[in-house]
């Protein structure tokens, strides 16, 4: 599956522009992303950062350009293989996406249930990330009796209870105070040192400050790569 | 493994039963209904068939012999009726037997038959039919091919009567059968879009289902059980209601009707099962329909 | 003012019918189709019934007069039959044109009459019955009063077939009747569960509403609206398409059924509209509950 | 309406619990909220923010307490009089709460068609609090065609529109990049120079440390009054 000459690009865009009816999201977007690399992608409201995971996912296509995960073209990928890739990814959606008629357990059960395994390791492995995001008390509870925070927590925990190859994370300490926010981003970093590639949209300056790691800008759906480097190596070394 | 998995499907479809209570409870109460409707229409029809066929076995064609025929001859023509295809059996009535039941018919007339000298009346034939000839054009060729017979007279048979009645039935049967299907396609029709807007409610379950790496297999497949499920359930329910309304009408109804000919009877089992079979193809269906439209990611 | 209003709802209730098209029209078509099967019942059950009714007319009491009622009489003996109550017609028959009519009626027996010295038929009148009094009971009561009329011999009417008739009629029209209502009701819920399940996914919009400070009034009476006018569209097209069909049936089943008696007619428009009003209060009944169920903070 | 006494008080608080199936979300809570005060709520992350705010509203009702709003007893008030309460308020809700399948024009007239404004002054209301925001060009657009930050700018539009006596924002700025953030905020403080009272319920340091007001301090459904004052008020003065 993986193609030689990019082995150690996991994700690979070549000037991808994403447009809807009415306007561009993303303009000519080209980016390289190491396999085990930790990406953050920041810039203003309406950038296109979420657009850029969408595209990643095949939640969208792509209006142009070529996208390679792993070394398989977006573009040509057969609709049968699109669960297939998308195991690849353990992802903090935005509006975190949980089934409202599913309890907490259920929603993160079902990303293991989907890839077949065993109710019995599915038993202990939601319970234990229930535990690493302190929601252990609430399984049975349902997301809209959680509080904004309470289900930021449940979508970090679906996100990585498949021990997925590439975490796209979507805002994911918008609900969060202070101290919940460093738990969960050292909860990433932890995955990240264990060898996941990570990608991080956030406009949060503290999270950006104190992560390690490239970091892109978008505005108004271009790139603006440089300006940004500049303007943050000197906010990490404060 | 793959019961396994089969099994986990089941539980999951019984369980999003279970958690939507009021929508399934709507859903199938809609789909009972109507099932109910076809195959009360059903048991209308089939009963309302056998009224019919009840009646048309009484048509019958009366063959008069000639003066000619002796009484050894009579088995021979008996014969050659029965060689007629068509003709179910026939049966031989003297003269005198003839009189007899004339005059009973008669009563009030009766004074006619005092001053008789002789019985003027032929011997007769009264030929009945098989239930594949039971309809005029056939009677009509039958009672002309009897009427060549050397022994035969002339024929008789009532012709306006079967005419009238050949109309209606011809009416009955095709507008019966019409609405059958109509009501039929009608149902199928209520069942799916049931389940379609059932389903639409689940759009956003179906999409993050998708975006975790569900296959398509994996979402449908319990989707299908339910909507399989709501359809049997939905069918056998509309089934017991009929058959509990039929129970009370026939127990209220077959004193009044004592005097009656006919005995009104439920729907024949296989009938029953083919009806549920097509609910639960309606629930399949509107699965089908729904994922149609919904799962175009 | 208040028009004002109102306009603004009907311009809300319409833009909701068009923001949600695919819905909407799941719902319509369903209400269309159990439309539909009423109707389409109803219409059978009509023209059954019209049937029925021509025979029934055919229903008649048979007075013979005894020999000593002389001609100048028999004018007031007309009289006196036509005050009994239930009685329609009186029409006398001499016993000159009653042999005729029987000779003709008995072609084939034709030699029994040859050898006749006198008539020995009686003078009689062929009582007709009102429509009221068409029914087993009342014609054999009427026949007995008529009976006791002293220029009276006796009567004669087909017990027998009347008998039968009258326990058929009341079968046709009991179950005829049952299923009507059964399938009245079921279409009322089935148009009403449409809708709920409809309106089952605007509870978020409904609750929106609500925390934005819209009175009851204020959400629910669009609703109300789209409610009422998908069951009166509903309603309309499942008797356009129920029209489309009779004009096909009749257009073609007119031919085979030339020689019938009976003419199938339509619904009659009061009825038709009926049904459309129907429709119509499912529609509201059904928005009435989901509120009920929606609505409760 | 308003009664006597407490006139200066337009949002009062005796002893308010709430209590759910399996816990506890508000414990014996007691504030007063004078006219025109800009009031904070803090605390970690299920800590009862959202809870406390929804009681004002009446999105669920008190187990145990009283609760006056503008002199109006929450216990009390006839079902019929509970739209005239909720327009009192403006909500900002930290889940945005916008109708789907309105357009944002449509989401934001709906405020006020509610209260029977002309269609005339309707348009021109909405198109100027549309404009405020930066989000005029987006006005057809569908609520999941918009960016998170996008859909809070359209939150926060519809909470103002009625220039409502009090504002409740539930972390208003928590999808949005600092400038947004503060064009928000300054919007926010521009309303209370108008005299409308806020309640902000936010665990954003960088709000309140920059925002002037009383903060009080959730913790696990309890306030810890004191305790956040004496945190805060020096971190406004640095
Ligand atoms: N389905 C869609 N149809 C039309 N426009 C869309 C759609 N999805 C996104 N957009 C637009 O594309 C632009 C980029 O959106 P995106 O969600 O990627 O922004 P973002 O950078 O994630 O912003 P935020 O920080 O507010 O989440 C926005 O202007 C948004 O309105
Ligand atoms: N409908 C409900 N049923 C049961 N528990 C609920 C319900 N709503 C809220 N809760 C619980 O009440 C507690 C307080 O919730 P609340 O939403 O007020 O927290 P919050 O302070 O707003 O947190 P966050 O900062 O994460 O939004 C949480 O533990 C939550 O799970
Ligand atoms: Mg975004
Ligand atoms: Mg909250």
């Amino acid at each position: 599956m993986t193609d030689k000459g990019n082995e150690d690009n996991i994700i690979r865009l070549f000037h991808v522009h994403k447009r809807y009816a009415t306007h561009s999201a993303l303009v000519d977007i080209s980016v390289d992303v190491a396999r085990n690399e930790l990406l953050m992608v920041t810039g203003p409201s309406g950038a296109g950062k979420s657009t850029l995971l969408k595209l990643l996912y095949l939640g969208e296509p792509a209006s142009e350009g070529q996208i390679l995960i792993d070394g398989i073209n977006l573009a040509r990928i057969s609709r049968a293989r699109i669960p297939f890739l998308r195991r690849k990814f353990g992802i903090i959606f935005q509006d975190y996406k949980l089934i409202p008629s599913k309890t907490v357990y259920e929603n993160i059960a079902l990303v293991l249930e989907v890839s077949g395994y065993k109710s019995s390791f599915i038993q202990k492995k939601v319970a234990s990330v229930l535990r690493t995001v302190g929601m252990e008390e609430r399984q049975h509870a349902y997301p809209q009796s959680l509080s904004g925070g309470e289900q930021q927590r449940i979508a970090f925990a679906r996100a990585v209870v498949g021990d997925p190859q590439i975490i796209l994370a979507d805002e994911p300490t918008g609900s969060l105070d202070a101290d919940s926010a460093n738990i969960i981003m050292n909860l990433l970093r932890e995955y990240h040192g264990r060898g996941t590639t990570l990608i991080i949209a956030t406009h949060d300056k503290a999270i950006l400050r104190k992560t390690q790691g490239r970091t892109i800008y978008l505005n108004d759906g271009r790139l603006e790569n440089k300006i940004v480097n500049i303007e943050k190596k000197p906010a990490i070394t404060l | 493994m793959k019961s396994g998995i089969f099994l986990f499907f089941i539980k999951r479809a019984v369980q999003d039963i279970l958690n939507n209570r009021f929508l399934n409870a709507i859903t199938i109460i809609t789909i009972a209904l109507s099932i109910l409707i076809v195959s009360a229409f059903g048991l209308f029809f089939v009963n309302i068939n056998d009224l019919l066929d009840s009646w048309r076995k009484g048509v019958r064609i009366i063959a008069y012999l000639n003066n000619k025929v002796s009484q050894t001859e009579i088995l021979d023509v008996k014969k050659k009726i029965l060689q007629i295809d068509g003709v179910a059996a026939a049966q031989f009535k003297s003269k005198d037997e003839a009189l007899k039941q004339l005059k009973e018919r008669m009563k009030r007339q009766a004074a006619i038959f005092e001053n008789l000298r002789e019985n003027p009346l032929p011997d007769i034939f009264e030929v009945q039919l098989s239930a594949t000839a039971q309809n005029w054009e056939k009677v009509e060729i039958l009672a002309s091919q009897i009427e060549t017979l050397p022994e035969i007279e002339s024929v008789e048979y009532g012709q306006q009567w079967i005419g009238r009645i050949t109309g209606i039935f011809n009416l009955l049967r095709f507008t019966g059968s019409a609405l059958c299907a109509v009501f039929f396609m009608a149902s199928v029709f209520i069942v799916a879009n049931t389940i379609r807007l059932l389903f639409f409610s689940k759009r956003e379950e179906f999409d993050i289902m998708q975006l975790v790496g569900a296959t398509e297999g994996f979402i449908k497949t319990p989707f299908y059980i339910e909507a399989i499920l709501q359809g049997i359930i939905g069918g056998i329910l509309g089934i017991i209601v009929l058959y509990i309304s039929y129970v009370v009408v026939v127990s209220n109804v077959d004193q009044g009707l004592s005097s009656a000919f006919i005995q009104i009877r439920f729907l024949p089992i296989p009938v029953t099962l083919l009806i549920i079979a097509c609910s639960t193809f309606s629930g399949w269906l509107g699965c089908y329909l729904s994922f149609k439209q919904f799962l175009n990611t």
